[in-house]
């Protein structure tokens, strides 16, 4: 039993930190950092510095650009990402319909898509989720209808994360009505430019365009834009699902803001001293830093485990490390808005406070706090990761 | 021991929940409101004074209608009920208290009746850049000149500042001590500058550079005359309490909401109030609501205490009831709807977003809860 | 609205509390304070006392000894009692078996039972909860055949509190097994001196026997001793019950402990200080305080509006103190084992420690945590309160 | 990375596991053993030492067989698991560590053959009255003698030291600092007091009046040789990676034995683990674990690391995790159970002692935590 990193993972910790952070504009790590708001551009440039090194799908199949990293590779890459506040590379391209094209597409579908949307020149969305499913995502009610060459789809899809960037979206549909919940759902790839789709921005409690709903009017979609079989897409999601989970705890992320916290606690004033000299706020620091400590090497354990079983298949592990790191997400962007005292109150884009440069963030201090809220909820709320681990792991 | 209400504080209750929840019909009226230049509509106020409120805070032999802390705690409750974004907090709490604690019986004759008719708003500006959750740290400096005492320096987060005709500003006299002044955000020497809150309401910063400003002289030889701070105090007291109030309206109703969306919002073929781990949630959210009413009713018994020490460990422990229940309340219920609380297309987040600033304003739990340890707690060792 | 005593109130209070401080032995008192077991004549000698002053049963009807207080004197004097350290009437007696023969028992029962109980010349037990029941009381299956004058029990009864001090017992038996669940209980009173009767200890996690089976072997019961009608038991159950919630919070309880840690914090070493310059331990207690007050004034806003429905009969708000009060009681119970320290160890009956007159009670410490966590266990568990509180109050 | 067990630390995992599975074969095996003179079964002990667990400790060259902090991790956990009254913390763990960093090589050659066979036991005697938590609060003074040093004074809470043969006895030097003496507990001068602790396991109290006592002479030049107190740091460092995984092992089973009564447990006709509310505490128990399984790796790790600032930091986040996980564990574990649970007839009541014991040995959680605090956490600001 060794904890430690080999030589040859440190190096390869070592290489991708110099990148990131010689590499990545500094701006745009800025706002990651602060969680303010990123514009399309800010996306696509880091990722495209990224995919020029061959490192914004390294979890790839190698012939469709993968780097056949190991896990802890892979996780080290990813902890890297995050401690460095570089966009992660699209999820919706990277971790959802890439991996899913290069599983179960066609090679004409690998051949169109693979490489552009690598290189985030096709910008993807995801529609899984339906007004009045939430949860129960397979209570999906968008149909889509064979018509000759084309499937003709009706519905609506919610909570499209930057979908009003999306040139494509990926789609789940029933195309069988007959057929029990799970089965009778097909995956379809449908470009957002289709005469009949419409885009309406839902905006959340930070404020920020972040979501949208999307509405299908009798759009035709070419039948080639089938994925795999017709009423297999269940499968192909749960695939998709299990890739989302990975990475889920954002432990490298919450290191990167207390990180950012302890340099603002010594800087701000606060009495004679400054906020690091409050001893009650650093032993709430310390408690968030301590359980962050073990919820990385639970990270490490549920990452060993799945090499030495030599799959990639989802571990119910990881559902312990979506709740707790959902939660030290959450506690990180309390601690950050307690810091922010007072000026936790004022709104996005307002300066105030002590006249000290390091005081710029106050103002997205809340925002954060209140985005962060969805982190619980987003991808199997904590409530249905409880229900996993009490079916798969104790049998309950 | 009496929890009811006198038929008149009934009276008040129902008028005023009446009136609120007329005009904030919904979060499209609340937004319509918000959106306008003053960030809320100015002729609802004219209705709150119709209504008595605005005089209620006041002493009928000064000229208001001689309500007490009940009177506020109804008024708040209603306004965190409502969402409603009047600026009585600032102009029936905080300024109040400054002319109830802090002037003298010239000012209070000059200027309550204004204020009653609805013809004054005021706000009190508490804090300074650094000061963090400290209202005695008040480096603005005050100079008597031979046309008056003018002030210079910067107070920020003021509670609807923009929307006060005259702003008490606490300043350091030339004796060391401080003085609480008077001040027209929009004369000489004085420069306002309003933004949007995280809960939709407004605050101010306010630069003052040899501003004209009229002394506020408490009541000679009492505890508010020997020091300013003591006034200081009795604002942030009764800010607290008020705070209390306003965020038990709040909770209460998103409370309601979230048992309501639990009931009615189906999954997996059931509602998803038949869940018993989100049903215990929810009565773990009833748990905290009742327990910030208790010290909303504690907040507003002791408020007028006579003793400092005890007064103020009582409303730091209130305040730190509010913050724990306003925060576990907000994040349990965005969390119990889902998706759906995270949007600002739905109330309940905004409700979410003022419990959230409330935990911020007038000292955090942190903060608080220090003060209350310091004070050796609430209950005696014997 | 005022939260105010009136002054014929507050004269009330002090002279209960005079009393109680005077009249009650100092020894009893300060063993309820540190937690200790309480012997039989402790118990004995502190009713007689209250008993005689009229004061052990207050809430009974007054021409069976009752004193016709209103609900805040009844309040008052249960948290002076709690505050005062006095070990509480005994609720088999005054709480429980009393008020049920009081409101349902024959004049014949009640003649002959009730001053005796009052002044605890009969120490009683309750035979409610069976082995296999657990919070679904009404599954008990100790059978009462009716043959001729007696009824013959049958079964075993579990949690029996000091039923190894009692003289009688007091038993839901089911006397109609054809009956649906709830239907078909009998409340019967029973001598333990009956042949066929056997108890057996239990000792719980401080090491104390607090605790008993009960067995019943063909044990004939004269019918006369059948209270009210015969399957109508769980009414009075529920009557009983419902009395036995009254006070569960138990305020002034907590707040002796809390008073008790003040007290050994200012005389216990800690680095160059003592406990009490730990800004940290009195920052732990200082919240537990500001809960405590919460949940006081929870209890009167319950009390007052109790008084104003002009009924006894239980609110579920009483399942909100219940809930609230047993984890303060907890929590208190966890600060003075915090406060204990490394003697938190220590088994019962061992000194050590500093030489202090005032470390004599730190062997108690770990058993009044470990005794304290039945709290929120028995008399409806709080997952059972919850239940109750979602149903009743949020009708969900 | 790897978390793997060579085959040799499989083995021994086995055979200790099974070892003391055998013996400890429910609780009334164990309570028999308890009620003995010694608190416990002496003879077990020789089976440890056939195992090879009492050589473990120590390194091949001073006789001892080579383990490392994994191989005590692996017979803690056991410990835990089964519950054992074996004094392998005082002996294997808090003694071993006092000879390894503080012993001569001729004093390690004299007394780890012995203690590998099974024919010495130890224990350190590492807090005196009024030390709370601080081990560097020594009062007992040595003294040079012509016959050798002698020491006086008091020490407490020794971990079974009815069961040493010798205890390790940190004195105050006539320098000022500390030095760590081997102490024979019957000898003259020494008195020697046992109690049980609410575990079920043994305590003693010593006091010193001139005991004579030996010197232990740590490698010169070393760091520990420079200042008593770093042996001490050390041993109780090896004491919290112990009790760490001691506690894992205890909270698995305990988790284990809570699950199966959710399980086979029926109310209201159905298995309590059917219930929702019931399901989700049992999966948060299972956080607390796998949380707890963690900082016991990592205390495995961390326990021989160079850097003494961050091996402290280190270890005392682990104490930190392990006591709140076994809190929490111990605590719903009883709750779930309902009454059963508060019986010393049912073993996991027993689980639920020796786990809050644990968390007030070492350094209880606040103590601990102030030390991540004042170390400044584990991350750096960069």
């Amino acid at each position: 039993m060794d904890l430690r990193f080999t030589p040859e993972e440190t190096a390869f910790r070592a290489e991708v930190r110099a990148f990131l952070r010689s590499e990545i504009p500094a701006g745009i790590r800025r706002k990651v950092s602060e969680g303010r708001k990123l514009e399309r551009e800010d996306i696509v440039a880091s990722q495209r510095i990224l995919n020029a090194k061959g490192w914004a799908v390294p979890h790839w199949p190698v012939e469709w650009g993968g780097q056949d990293w190991s896990a802890i590779q892979r996780y080290i890459f990813t902890e890297e990402l995050q401690q460095a506040a570089v966009p992660l590379p699209l999820q919706f391209n990277c971790y959802m319909v890439g991996p899913v094209i290069a599983a179960f597409g066609s090679e004409a579908q690998k051949r169109r898509f693979l490489a552009p949307t690598a290189n985030l020149d096709i910008w993807w969305c995801q529609g899984f989720s339906e007004p009045g499913a939430g949860s129960d995502l397979a209570s999906l009610k968008t149909r889509a209808v064979r018509d000759g060459d084309s499937y003709v789809v009706n519905g609506q899809k919610t909570w499209t994360t930057l979908g009003q960037y999306a040139d494509w979206i990926f789609c789940l549909v029933r195309t069988d009505p007959e057929a029990k919940k799970q089965a009778g759902i097909s995956f379809l790839l449908i470009d957002m430019k289709t005469p009949g789709i419409t885009v309406r921005p839902i905006v959340t409690l930070e404020g920020h365009h972040e979501v949208n709903e999307v509405f299908f009017d009798d759009v035709r979609v070419p039948a080639e834009n089938l994925v795999g079989t017709e009423n297999k897409g269940w499968d192909y999601a749960k695939f998709l699902l299990a890739n989302e989970r990975s990475g889920i705890a954002r432990i490298g992320m919450t290191k990167e803001r207390i990180a950012r916290i302890k340099r603002l606690a010594r800087e701000l004033p606060s009495g004679a001293g400054t906020m690091w000299d409050d001893i009650g706020f650093r032993t709430r620091l310390a408690q968030l830093e301590i359980e962050l400590k073990a919820l990385e090497i639970t990270q490490m354990r549920v990452i060993a485990a799945q090499m030495k079983a030599g799959s990639d298949r989802p571990d119910p592990a990881s559902s312990i490390l979506k709740i707790k790191g959902s939660e030290l997400q959450q506690t990180s962007t309390e601690l950050l808005l307690e810091l922010a005292g007072p000026y936790g109150a004022v709104g996005a884009g307002r300066v105030t406070g002590p006249e000290s440069a390091a005081f710029g963030w106050a103002d997205a201090a809340a925002a954060l706090y209140f985005n962060n809220r969805k982190v619980s909820i987003y991808g199997g709320s904590n409530e249905i990761q409880h229900n996993v681990i009490a079916k798969a792991i104790l049998g309950l | 021991m009496d929890f009811d209400l006198t038929s008149e504080q009934g009276q008040l209750k129902d008028s005023i929940g009446r009136y609120l929840a007329g005009r904030y019909s919904g979060l499209e009226a609340r937004e319509a409101m918000r959106r306008r230049p003053e960030g809320r509509d100015p002729a609802l106020w004219q209705g709150l004074a119709e209504l008595g409120l605005l005089g209620m805070p006041f002493a009928e032999e000064d000229g208001g209608y001689g309500g007490g802390p009940v009177e506020t705690m109804i008024a708040m409750e209603a306004i965190g009920r409502s969402l409603a974004l009047e600026p009585f907090l600032a102009t029936g709490v905080l300024g109040a208290a400054a002319l109830r604690f802090g002037a003298s019986a010239a000012q209070k004759a000059r200027l309550i009746p204004e204020i009653a008719a609805g013809d004054l708003c005021l706000s009190v500006a508490l804090t300074e850049p650094g000061a963090r959750h400290d209202l005695g740290h008040v480096a603005t400096r005050a100079e008597e000149t031979p046309a008056g005492p003018v002030l210079s320096g910067r107070k920020d987060l003021i509670v609807w500042g923009e929307s006060a005709d005259a702003i008490v500003v606490p300043a350091r006299l030339d004796t060391g001590g401080v003085g609480l002044f008077l001040v027209d955000p929009r004369g000489a020497g004085a420069q306002l500058s309003g933004y949007a809150a995280q809960d939709g309401s407004r605050l101010a910063d306010l630069v003052l550079d040899r501003a004209p400003a009229e002394r506020l002289d408490p009541v000679e030889g009492s505890a508010e005359d020997a020091d300013g701070l003591t006034v200081i105090e009795r604002i942030a007291e009764a800010g607290i309490a008020a705070l209390a109030a306003e965020a038990v309206g709040a909770m209460e109703e998103l409370h309601r909401l979230t048992v309501d969306y639990l009931k009615t919002r189906r999954q997996f073929g059931v509602p998803i109030g038949s869940f018993q781990a989100l049903q215990h949630k929810a009565v773990d959210m009833l748990l905290m609501v009742e327990q910030a009413r208790s010290m909303a009713c504690y907040g507003a018994m002791m408020v007028e205490a006579d003793d400092p020490a005890e007064r103020r460990a009582a409303l730091s422990a209130v305040k730190v009831q509010i913050n724990r229940s306003a925060r576990f309340v907000g994040q349990t219920a965005v969390q119990l709807h889902g998706g759906i609380g995270m949007t600002m297309e739905y109330i309940g987040a905004h409700y979410f977003k003022r419990l959230t600033v409330i935990e911020t304003q007038l000292g955090d739990t942190a903060f608080h809860l220090a003060r209350v340890a310091d004070a050796g707690g609430l209950i005696a060792a014997e």
